[in-house]
């Protein structure tokens, strides 16, 4: 089993720090394989930024993906710049409140205002990219969301675990109040 | 010949210093992080937001018609 | 000519983060260089690597982006091989003082007509935030992260040992005279040394506390004083000229010395 | 860190992490991408176990700091990456010249010059071994995934330390970047080697330059019972500067063949499916995770293709390729550069003409479908 | 100066007045050992022509202050020996990426390091080709007499104008300091190529990277009509700096390609005796004096032996060596190092197992003898 | 111990021209390190490329010859990497000055506890006459056939503007000055500057009609003023101690962030 | 014990400058353009010979014996 | 025809300017070939100097001097140094005020007082070399005095020109001196 992400986002929306506990989760504590990398340049620092994840049951040799199973775009900027990068039968998630031109093409779409939800919830967006993990864990069957608590748990200051404990939360129940039946034509398994 | 605020929207990364130091309140950074003039008639033309945006995002310029100043 | 008519528009916004101080920078040299009414053709901008040293590439004069810290050994050899061309080197801190301390003193000491401009944010802005020799003691940086233990350098008197006959410090809040000086600079025939305190929001001001890009330009506003005007409290900002004295130039000097020279012979 | 812990990492972190393991006690370093990771890692841990950590005013001071601290006694790296590298030149030629024992980390980059500074690269394998001025050898490691750059790592100080010398690891902005899984293994699980003291008495006569029969030079530190001259011009056993031909001739010799005559005992590399491989790709660093899922798709289809990973770039293992590669059909060299170990394959196989590059020079990491494509092209299947 | 009058000059004077005779105007350096007198004589000559003559802080600085001059207009150079050399690496880099025009001088003396900073060698060959980081093609040039050196350096100028990149001339310590008789040629008498200006207008847009079909990019110099920027980063067209991968790829091969393509162009060397030769001497700079010497002793005693003196070293004239040295029974590589153009010539000819070597590296000058023994022990007559 | 207990007799005479003013500061400096009293195996010496750079081949402590300019960086890692030890480190005015400059002043800047010995004899020696930032104007060097156009550097302000925290000047006349000045800079506890202006009769005498060795000495005894009598006469030179404050030094501010790190740990 | 001036021939090179600065003008360069003492009678040992040589040729010594210097 | 000439002495006996002039001699003004070359080293400043100078009717190719046809020893450290390069029927040239210690070999020696002879005509030794060179142009035929007359006018000051051509008069008549005989033994055509 092996799934693909490209997680993107405008420099600051934290897409990097996501794909980094994407994979701490399942390499620390999920018993898989996991290889993250990203794309720097001067750019990065303004313009849309983008991390690559892979996790994997077996050893994983090409780092960088160039068919994501799953694309996550949490700004426009990002979405314009990568969503050539989806793939047919591909799942893109999107940010509905700042992704607002997207096109239908032949891969499956799913969005979702992850933003709306951060800033009525925490009065700031700093949380989306947590918030966006709540989303993957609860669509991606190998991503199991106790250990992205774990890494929470881990990393993060005590004072803002529990804020960040929250928003994953909030990302699975942003998923979950789609309904089972719209969920499981998403799911990966 | 009347003076006008000009801003450039696609320059514009919404740091704020102009909206900081303009000594008449006259400015402010909307939804999108990108500067506007909400209170231009207060507008000395001091050219302080002019000369202090990094990225050259405000000017003042002369212009024939009457204020037609969109904002 | 208007400010813009200065910028190269098609690579416009700049890759500066928001609130640089690099970009007020730019915003009054570009004024500065209007005011004397400098040709575009007549500038030859050379810069080094760094955010700073991207300035270059944004202005539509001939302008070189270089190597780290050796902006003004190239600059020298473009003087050099042009005496005619007004010679601008904007200059990052570490690029100035750390890797290119050494070219920084030997053009002083030579008082070739350059201006040089260093954008002094106390740190390495393009690599992330390590620290620079600009860093003030006990502050953070990814590579200091108990805090610095080195002595920062002090410009001004580094500029002024070394033989600089113009040299001056400002800050990105005082933008009136920052245009003022820089535009004394490249008028000053000889080198010429504008240190200017600018913020790097991004690196140093989010490792020190320091805030915003505006909390920044308050703390230049209220920790600078006149030259002569301090208390010399800790942390205070001496502004103004500090050296201003006509020597004999270095490219003036070698056309002495081709003529005297020549002079036997012609 | 618990026992055994995964530990998610950056490849620049691990490499930092393992110079610790080997015993690192001094740092000089001048940041640039894409290796500052390096020093940002070191600046944190080396504090905090009472050991050295500078950042120095350039690259040039960063490589002669670590050499005389080297000489005072300590286990020394530096970290840079292109233009940085290109920069110590010089000094590694000093340290060549002097064998002093030091690690210098180079994370490749896109070049020439400032060139792409964030984008992957393979181009600096060649200066490597030729960078600076005059005849001596080269110790050259590289790593294409988490737990090599561990091992390897650890191994730079161990050569450096064995054949007295600076030794260069050679990572790149893919795998110095990228994180995966890695367990910090225990101490004492890596063997360490510890420099080699004198063991001349004090008041006798230790000569710094005078080579065992096993090539090997023991050490004094500074500060030590035996006080000796270390220089950078040609120099006789007491390192006192010489112009005696005799001399020179017999030092230069002694710098090639010290590395040369082990070349057996420096080789790194690894062998996946050669047994009946008749297509033999050859790679290492970042190419090499892509060569091998290359591989693993060909067999798939049957192919028999087989691979040998490069650790050891150099001294290059030539008869090691020449005895694995005589039985290839093909062969076909996997690097980000414009072929740059090819030149040392072709000059080691029986039959060049059966060596062939698949490269990329964009800043891309080059991917499994580049490679299969030249194999496709070999087999006459064209693209 | 009468009229073909012989003057008996050291060869690093020679080279000096052959850069006065190109056009140089505007030199940048620093003291070394053995190239001194270089700029010593130019310090002399180019005041009195209205030239500029700077003597700078390090190599460094000589190097960059130079390729600046050159973007203002002028032809430029400068001369070291290995220790400045490594430490131009970086800005030789720059040189390529920004494709400049100028000279670089190498005066090779004893390495590594310091090494023997009075003796001779030519240990530099390799280090001229790969001591910059990143892939770039490189022309190199060296001769082993004073009409050579004059002519060689002529074509340095000429060659870093038509290619618009950095060229190196290599010479060594032996022929620098000697001093042989030479008529300077007339004015006119050796061609001279000028930087090629664009002819785009003024207000029309000039792209300073956009080669034209032949690879060449016409010039506008800094305070000229255009403005462009110039940039050591991976660059477009306009000379702005790019991430792209596609303009990435397409520079990197240009920078090699703009050299590998003209190879026979660029190909200077001498050949004797080669007509019926089975002994093929291949040899340049000083070595190339011992081994013609080596091949007319033995041609008196009736060995058919040959020689090819290389003029240009790089890019290596490869198909050319193979062509000549189809029918050898032996090659034998006359150099003072451990086997630099060794290498190169085993890559290129279809036995490399005929290829000798006959070396020095004591700092002494390879003599005939030390070849001569080598071609006995091949003809099975040992020393 | 006799001063000959201190140097390499077996490779004496030492290469130096007759004459040479870099003796008489081997000289100096050995008497220097008697009257303190320092364990050869205490010394380290660290020196680069030069004529004076030979000092270290011929003094019995521990010795590196490096590279031309780049002893102030080795011994910062020597030194860093044992502060227990004595760091001495002689050098050329090229050396220090020319492609050396940047260690210079960043060594100042840290006041690391090194002791520089800038042996000024106004020319590259080594490489046969060539002029140097120290060669005062309009003087005859081999690439500067009709006088230097160059102005040179000042040692003591470019090294006080840096930071040194020692400072002192003096010839190769003022013998006893010298081993005093010598000893003090060893004795202080952070970075420390010793400007000795010697002879070159070999070349900066040939070429600028200083006559002999003799002769230079001369003039050394004729225009040397104590610091402050002076009467600001053109080659006036001034001698003494110019800074002597004593401020943290690196390797104990290391020292001291060592334990604070681990304040939190053991 | 008593005071001697001690001279190592074979480092001193003949620069003359002992010679030059002995207040007491003891000491002369031979034909070989070494150094001695013709007026040896004449030195008060002030050392200035001994630290202002190049080549640490010339040394002061104690010794025991009474005047065994040669010359 | 081809000469071999090592000059040596000390650093600052000028043998190194005279192996220069008589290259220069050869080259300009004798239309033959020459090549002259040096041993440098920091040494060179204080120790022996050496200077090999080849005259030829034809191209030369090795430019050192491995069997000097004259070796010339100005000083004893010099010859000390330089004597083991004698080769066997050829001549050593040596100033028998300088060198003191001699021994006989199978090679023909030649000393001559040439430092006495240039102490009493100009009360210096600063001419010995070029003394040094009317020694050899009276014993090489190949080398024509006048030739070197031409190169001292050429290179000299004005004010020096003079003593020059006395110099080397005064070194043509110490080995007319030795009379027909003893020289006809020595001569090298
Ligand atoms: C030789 C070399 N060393 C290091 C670097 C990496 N580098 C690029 S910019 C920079 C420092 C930037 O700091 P500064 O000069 O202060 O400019 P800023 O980005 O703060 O404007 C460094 C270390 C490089 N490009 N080249
Ligand atoms: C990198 C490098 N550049 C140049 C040289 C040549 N070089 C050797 S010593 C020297 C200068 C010597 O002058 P200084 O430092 O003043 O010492 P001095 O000989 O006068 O004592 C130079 C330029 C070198 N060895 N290495
Ligand atoms: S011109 Fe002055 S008053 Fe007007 S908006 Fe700008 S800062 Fe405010
Ligand atoms: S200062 Fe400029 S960039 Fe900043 S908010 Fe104002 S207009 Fe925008
Ligand atoms: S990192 Fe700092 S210096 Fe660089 S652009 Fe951003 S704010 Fe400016
Ligand atoms: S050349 Fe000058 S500095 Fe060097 S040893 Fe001779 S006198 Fe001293
Ligand atoms: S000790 Fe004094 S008096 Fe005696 S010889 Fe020396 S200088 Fe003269
Ligand atoms: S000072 Fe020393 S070297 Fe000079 S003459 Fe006197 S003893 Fe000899
Ligand atoms: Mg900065
Ligand atoms: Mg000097």
């Amino acid at each position: 089993m092996k799934y693909k992400f490209i997680l993107s986002g405008t420099g600051g929306q934290g897409a990097i720090t996501a794909g980094l506990l994407l994979g701490e989760a399942t390499a620390t504590y999920g018993n898989l394989f996991a290889v993250q990398t990203q794309s720097y340049g001067p750019e990065a620092r303004g313009g849309a930024a983008r991390t690559d994840v892979i996790i994997s049951s077996s050893k994983i040799h090409y780092p960088k993906v160039m068919y994501p199973d799953v694309l996550v775009c949490l700004s426009q900027e990002a979405y314009n710049k990568y969503i050539k990068m989806a793939t047919p039968g591909g799942l893109v998630i999107y940010d509905s409140h700042n992704v607002k031109n997207v096109k239908i093409k032949d891969y499956k779409m799913l969005g979702l205002d992850m933003f709306g939800a951060c800033m009525s919830e925490f009065n700031s967006v700093q949380m989306i990219n947590i918030c966006m993990l709540g989303v993957l864990s609860e669509i991606v069957e190998l991503i199991d969301p106790e250990t992205i608590r774990m890494v929470i748990r881990n990393r993060f200051k005590p004072s803002l675990i529990d804020i960040n404990l929250r928003a994953l939360d909030m990302g699975i129940n942003l998923v979950r109040e789609l309904g089972e039946e719209k969920v499981s034509k998403l799911k990966l398994q | 010949m009347k003076k006008k605020l000009k801003f450039n929207r696609d320059w514009c990364k919404g740091c704020g210093i102009c909206v900081e130091f303009c000594p008449k309140n006259v400015l402010e950074l909307d939804d999108e992080l990108k500067i506007y003039a909400p209170r231009s008639g207060d507008c000395i033309f001091c050219k302080m937001c002019e000369l202090r945006c990094p990225d050259i995002a405000i000017q003042i310029i002369e212009t024939q018609e009457e204020s037609d100043e969109e904002k | 000519m208007a400010v813009t008519d200065y910028l190269r528009e098609q690579f416009m916004p700049h890759i500066w983060c928001p609130g640089c101080g690099h970009g007020i920078v730019l915003n009054s040299l570009v004024r500065a260089v209007e005011q004397i009414g400098l040709e575009k053709n007549d500038v030859v901008m050379v810069s080094g690597i760094g955010c700073s040293a991207r300035m270059a590439g944004y202005l539509d004069f001939h302008t070189m982006h270089t190597l780290h810290g050796r902006a003004l050994a190239f600059a020298t050899g473009a003087k050099m091989g042009n005496p005619r061309l007004k010679v601008i080197v904007p200059m990052g801190d570490g690029d100035a003082l750390a890797i290119g301390g050494n070219h920084f003193i030997h053009a002083a000491r030579r008082n070739m007509d350059l201006t040089a401009i260093v954008m002094n944010n106390n740190i390495y802005g393009m690599t992330g935030g390590q620290f620079s020799p600009a860093t003030p003691k006990n502050r953070y940086a990814t590579t200091a992260p108990y805090g610095t233990i080195d002595e920062p350098f002090d410009v001004v008197k580094v500029a002024t040992a070394a033989g600089a006959s113009f040299v001056a410090r400002s800050t990105t809040y005082h933008v009136n005279e920052l245009i003022k000086l820089i535009r004394e600079g490249i008028e000053h025939p000889g080198f010429s040394v504008i240190e200017i305190l600018d913020q790097c929001p991004t690196y140093y001001g989010r490792k020190n506390l320091s805030g915003s890009a505006v909390d920044m330009l308050k703390h230049f506003k209220e920790n600078s004083v006149k030259i002569g005007k301090g208390t010399g409290a800790p942390g205070e900002i001496e502004i103004g000229v500090f050296v201003k004295e006509v020597r004999p130039e270095y490219c003036d000097k070698y056309e002495s010395l081709v003529k005297e020279v020549q002079g036997g012979k012609k | 860190m618990k026992k055994n812990e995964i530990l998610f990492l950056q490849g620049n972190e691990v490499c930092a992490r393992a110079a610790m393991y080997a015993g690192v006690s001094f740092y000089a370093g001048y940041p640039i991408t894409p290796s500052t990771e390096i020093a940002e890692v070191l600046a944190e841990l080396m504090p905090a176990e009472g050991k050295a950590f500078m950042q120095m005013e350039d690259e040039i001071s960063s490589i002669c700091a670590i050499i005389g601290a080297s000489l005072t006694g300590n286990k020394v790296m530096t970290a840079t990456s292109g233009p940085g590298f290109s920069l110590m030149q010089e000094a590694i030629g000093y340290g060549h010249m002097a064998e002093i024992p030091c690690v210098i980390v180079n994370v490749q980059r896109g070049g020439p010059s400032t060139g792409m500074p964030t984008s992957a690269s393979q181009a600096d394998v060649m200066q490597t071994r030729w960078g600076t001025h005059g005849d001596h050898s080269v110790i050259a490691l590289t790593a294409s995934n988490h737990e090599d750059i561990f091992a390897m790592t650890v191994e730079a100080f161990n050569f450096s330390e064995l054949y007295r010398m600076p030794v260069v690891l050679l990572l790149d902005e893919v795998i110095a970047h990228m994180r995966e899984g890695l367990t910090i293994p225990e101490p004492g699980e890596l063997p360490i080697i510890e420099r080699l003291n004198t063991s001349v008495p004090e008041d006798s006569d230790y000569h710094p330059y005078f080579a065992r029969e096993d090539g090997r030079l023991p050490m004094s530190e500074f500060g030590g019972i035996h006080r000796y001259n270390v220089t950078g011009l040609a120099h006789d056993m007491w390192g006192f500067p010489s112009n005696d031909p005799e001399v020179a001739n017999t030092l230069i010799h002694h710098l090639v063949n010290k590395v040369e005559n082990y070349k057996h005992d420096i080789a790194r590399y690894k062998t996946t499916n050669m047994d009946d491989a008749d297509i033999v790709l050859i790679s290492y660093g970042c190419s090499a995770r892509s060569a091998k899922q290359t591989m693993s798709n060909l067999r798939q289809r049957g192919l028999r293709v087989g691979m040998i990973e490069l650790q050891t770039l150099w001294p290059f293992p030539d008869d090691i390729i020449y005895d694995l590669c005589r039985d290839a059909r093909y062969v076909v060299v996997a690097e980000m550069n414009m072929g740059q170990v090819l030149h040392q394959v072709k000059e080691a196989v029986s039959n060049p003409d059966r060596v062939f590059l698949a490269n990329r020079v964009d800043g891309a990491l080059i991917n499994p479908e580049d490679i299969e494509n030249v194999v496709n092209l070999l087999r006459g299947k064209g693209k």
